[in-house]
């Protein structure tokens, strides 16, 4: 889960992370009067959940509080498009107006749980401001890493070799030490799996200051972080994808006219990539899970037809743990309930097959009903396409 | 011959009275696998679907001799019953709990491995050796005993193979679900070290999925020390970058793990990587079913490569 | 370092683990109020670096404030000779005034490491209030061990090993989680090498308390436990070895007449080893260390005559990075200074062994010098037999 | 042969510029090690005793091409240089410093082991490979090249076995003091193994000590897998328990490790347990001695015993 900067901001804060002074408003007024709290110079940031908002105009410097009011103005009700937001953008409901801070080097600096070595990993370079992608492809020698120690920190000389590297000199090269063994806390406290400062400010007094924060909390351990699932903002995520969560399956929206439902997150992805191969295009990814009755097949269809393009619905289903004859029937009432009005190729496999078919096919309802992966995808692919 | 389970496994289930663990141990001893003991704490000491259960693993090894674990027990819990597991002897733990905090599975992989066990998972379908011992969730229907190796970080893409597989009478010497999640017990190049070395696997057929690295390192493995033919899969290929395909593993992050490195990767170490997933059956049969009569036999072990 | 149980228990006490309410003190008039403070029935302990006090006649109960300063004034003063405490005992300077825990069964609890494994261990036994070395000797099944993780801490799965093992209740079963954790929390931050509670009670109304704790602090780690460093207390500890750790060299009285004096520990030992086969004993165990100047050997030669059944002192210096040239003109300012007049065998061999002896046998002190150990030995076992 | 340092070692010294480690660079550039490099942070291009110094493992390893460290640095950072050693890609670690805490060392131990590297110490002289190699503190000139490996818990009382070897014209491939603290990177039994599989080393003398249980595991190794002699020494006999000697390591704690069990395990494992500490010499010159003729070579190895 992805919270808000100023909402990071504000757990780094108290595991002792210097960040900059600063408030999260949501109307344009009190931008003006919390800049003049803040000595006048400003800056007002877009809270969304998404990079690159500085590029698509979410990031505004204000030298006084009346420009301050007249960015958070601007930006606030805003849709912000960014490389990350997908399409539609997301509407901006709430901006953090921060103190300027006098910046001499901007650093990047981030943990993560790297899977090769199933380490904690510090991840830092002198390129701050980037994207850590953006660095990477530019020049990959610029990207420091180091392995933390399991159960332990980094040891001293892992500072001292990343404070060389990062060419810091005397003052901030010793609160590096300090700001990382807190950032590693802050990360493992929040059972985080992303926890990037970027871009770090250097500050012309040789102060380390957060300029921005990106935390990823790990969904696996929600259940543990009750202070973050409180946080649990949908204004920013996409209406569909948080309907797809609510009802328990995995949705992730496509360019294609082809919708999908299948049971397995590999299955569904290999679907996705038979359309495709036969000249056809998903609409979406959607995996309904191992236990899908009725209620939740029904609501992967509608979630589907809320789409506008889609021309077919292929649904693939390899019956292991949920059984075909089950499904089928929860497909047929699922039908009925969401009223699909576009065409049904089905492939029902595996567990008790032969009764999911018999059921199907003993319907009122029309499917087009196939045993064979690449047939039943060419059918929906020729049916998306106008060609059936 | 098959690797890590057969007839001599003996199973353990961890939280066998609970919804999940209650119908697939009923699944596993259907198949037949000896499942000899459940634990679920204080529970011990009563039977549930006539299997006896412990408050411990510690009792359960000690009264059954059980070697092989499975874990359904939930998320908050699996990791302390894997490490129990570990501690109490077993050798192989299947954990098929899906939803395990990734800090947990940092201390259960060390953990594990300290003790000199090893974990199948975690979120997993299992493993099997057809008509020997089934260790999961998978249908044990759609299998069929025979030599060729199955490993797969994916679930229904699994049973997808193997069904194409089985269907073209191509058994299965064993079939390992390792799992979607970024840090697991088991890897591909570990499952193909052991296929490789096992006498009964004559090919390897590998599903494999866009994120992270596993697929390139067992690439790397395999250009060294595989000499079976291997086949691949990659799901994914038309995924968007960036976005999450349900298993937390299917990431395309920082510029590694895409579908075209992946399969430029295996194809240099000499794997037939199959594009079109409803013929991944074909492709296998294609290779092996011609070289079966005994004189033909040899060639199906490629050359030019290093056996260990 | 060890430190007095009234100190262990601060120490738990801020780490949130349940001990008595008591009160350490010198007087015992302070003995009376505090117990009617606490309600009148007391324990009342001496407070001794050494075990086995409640054998000695160090811990009274008092069932009234009255008994209790008469049990405080009869310990207060006292000389304490328990197993573990030597000839002449320890005088106890402070007792420990406690109140009466209803105790319904006594337990062994500790932490310390393993040195096969390297892990933090737990050893635990439901046969409390005994020494760990009584357990062994009769029950050796009855001690329960859990190896911690490294990095972490107990698996949930162990603590309901120990607590079925221990025969605990559900209420002090769930409560042992928490003191473990805690428990292995203060053993890391004080760098302790044991961290015993034994007994630990579990109370009629089934909580856990600790009624004795013994901490010893691992001596490498004082340096960055400046808290501990500051208990130091050498009233307890035997003046001679107090001595020893002042001037910087390993001491431990013996019961034999011969002195000894020597580099290494393994050659310390080995010396009294060898003193031993050939019929005699040594008086001490004596390690110099690497870099035995003048002054350190004077003060390892004074330490040596502070005990009146020294016959002779034997010298066995194997040069390494101590200079055998250096060494004895050290030896002879120290026998100067000490003026030590009892005889001296001397062994000098290694870096420049020849000088050495060269300056040894051009000095006016007499010594006998041998190149070879056991020839050497065997003089002095010798001299302190009246046979040479 | 010998094990561990030869010819080909390349050192580099942590803490070079130290007291202790100047003075010890000095004795090692003296024997003929080769010393490459030396290490202390903020005096980086700087020259040492010739030794060119840099800030970093890092820059040392990759300018210099050491593959050997031997570590100086006072006990609160001394931890920290073996880590960084063995992440530099030092694969073999003399960790001289005495005073090290023990929390530190048990992260260290891990720490080595994970970057694939081996720790001698901490709290030891080091180790010497006679005519070849010395990184350590230990005088040089008392040994001489031969084929009786060494291996020792202590510091003088090695020197002191040593010359008791070297006088009586008995050489040692490689003599280790592996050092006397509860937590050390290397046992009696890693350098038993080693002993063991050199074809220089024809005979063993180990060096023990009261406390822990060291002894007994190497007794229980030899017993499988050493077919050389074997030849030991315990000190301590007459320590009384409970009281500590010095060495950390070398209290008897908890009826476990005293002298009496230490010899009944050696005497079992068919070791030969010299009880006087000035006969060790002979005791190794009596039995290897007149089987220095080729004829008679064979039966220094003793029978009924399983070689690896």
């Amino acid at each position: 889960m992805k919270i808000h900067e100023y909402q990071a901001k504000e757990f780094l804060g108290e595991n002792g992370i210097a960040v900059p002074k600063g408030q999260a408003i949501s109307s344009a007024t009190d931008a003006r009067s919390i800049a003049r709290d803040l000595g006048g110079a400003v800056v007002v940031k877009a809270q969304v959940l998404a990079g690159g908002r500085g590029k698509a105009g979410g990031i505004k410097l204000a030298s006084t509080p009346k420009k301050a009011a007249e960015a958070a103005r601007t930006i606030l009700g805003s849709r912000l498009s960014t490389y990350q937001s997908g399409g539609t953008g997301y509407e901006v409901a709430t901006v953090l107006v921060e103190e300027q801070v006098p910046i001499a080097r901007e650093l990047y600096l981030a943990v993560t749980t790297d899977r090769a070595t199933a380490c904690e990993t510090v991840i830092a370079s002198a390129a701050g401001g980037m994207d850590i992608e953006e660095i990477a492809a530019k020049d990959p020698k610029a990207i420091l890493r180091e392995t933390v120690m399991p159960g332990a920190g980094l040891w001293p000389y892992q500072i001292r070799k990343l404070a060389a590297n990062l060419k810091l000199e005397r003052e901030p090269a010793r609160a590096l030490g300090a700001l990382l063994a807190r950032l590693l806390a802050c990360y493992r406290e929040l059972d985080c799996d992303l926890l990037e400062i970027n871009p770090l400010a250097v500050t012309t007094d040789g102060r380390l200051v957060a300029l921005d924060a990106k935390m990823n909390i790990e969904d696996n351990a929600l259940y543990r972080q009750p202070r973050i699932r409180d946080l649990a903002d949908d204004a920013g995520e996409d209406p569909v994808e948080a309907e797809a969560a609510r009802i328990g399956v995995s949705y992730v929206g496509m360019d294609g006219n082809i919708g999908c439902v299948v049971n397995g997150a590999g299955l569904a992805m290999t679907t996705m990539d038979i359309l495709h191969l036969l000249g056809g295009e998903a609409a979406n990814f959607l995996d309904v899970g191992g236990s899908a009755d009725a209620e939740r097949i029904a609501g992967a269809l509608k979630l589907i037809l809320t789409d506008p393009s889609v021309k077919v619905i292929f649904i693939n289903i390899f019956g292991g743990i949920l059984r075909c004859d089950i499904f089928a029937r929860g497909l047929l009432e699922a039908v009925r309930q969401s009223g699909a009005n576009v065409p049904l190729v089905v492939r029902l496999i595996g567990t008790n097959q032969e009764e999911g078919k018999r059921i199907l096919n003993s319907s009122r309802l029309s499917f087009t009903v196939d045993d064979d992966l690449e047939s039943a995808a060419a059918r929906a692919v020729a049916i998306a396409g106008g060609n059936a | 011959m098959s690797i890590l389970v057969d007839k001599k496994t003996r199973v353990v289930v961890q939280g066998i009275t609970g919804k999940e663990g209650s119908f697939h141990t009923r699944g596993m001893l259907d198949y037949g696998t000896k499942v000899v003991a459940g634990v679920t704490p204080g529970k011990g000491g009563t039977k549930h679907l006539g299997v006896p259960v412990f408050n411990s693993l510690e009792e359960a090894v000690a009264e059954t001799g059980a070697n092989t674990s499975a874990v359904f027990v939930p998320p908050p819990f699996a990791a302390d019953a894997v490490c129990e597991a570990a501690e109490a002897g077993i050798r192989l733990i299947a954990c098929i709990t899906e939803g395990i905090p990734l800090k947990d599975m940092l201390l259960t992989v060390r953990e594990v491995t300290r003790r000199g066990a090893r974990m199948i998972g975690p979120n997993c379908p299992g493993l099997i050796s057809p008509g020997k011992a089934k260790v999961g969730i998978m249908p044990g229907p759609i299998h069929r005993p025979g030599k060729v190796g199955v490993v797969s970080r994916s679930g229904t893409l699994t049973y997808e193979v193997v069904h194409q597989l089985s269907e073209r009478k191509i058994g299965q010497s064993t079939c390992i679900g390792i799992g979607g999640d970024p840090i697991i017990g088991t890897s591909f190049v570990d499952c193909l070290w052991m296929f490789e070395e096992d006498g009964g696997t004559e090919a390897i057929v590998m599903i494999g999925e866009i994120g992270g690295s596993a697929e390139e390192e067992a690439a790397a493995f395999i250009k060294k020390h595989v000499s079976k033919p291997v086949f691949a899969f990659v799901a994914g290929r038309t995924a968007p970058p960036g976005k999450r395909m349900g298993h937390a593993g299917a990431i395309i992050a920082q510029g590694v793990g895409g579908w075209p490195e992946k399969r430029a990767a295996l194809e240099a170490a000499g794997v037939e990587v199959v594009e079109n997933p409803a013929r991944i059956g074909d492709a296998v049969a294609a290779r092996l079913k011609p070289k079966r009569k005994p004189a033909a036999q040899k060639k199906t072990v490629k050359k030019g490569k290093k056996k260990r």
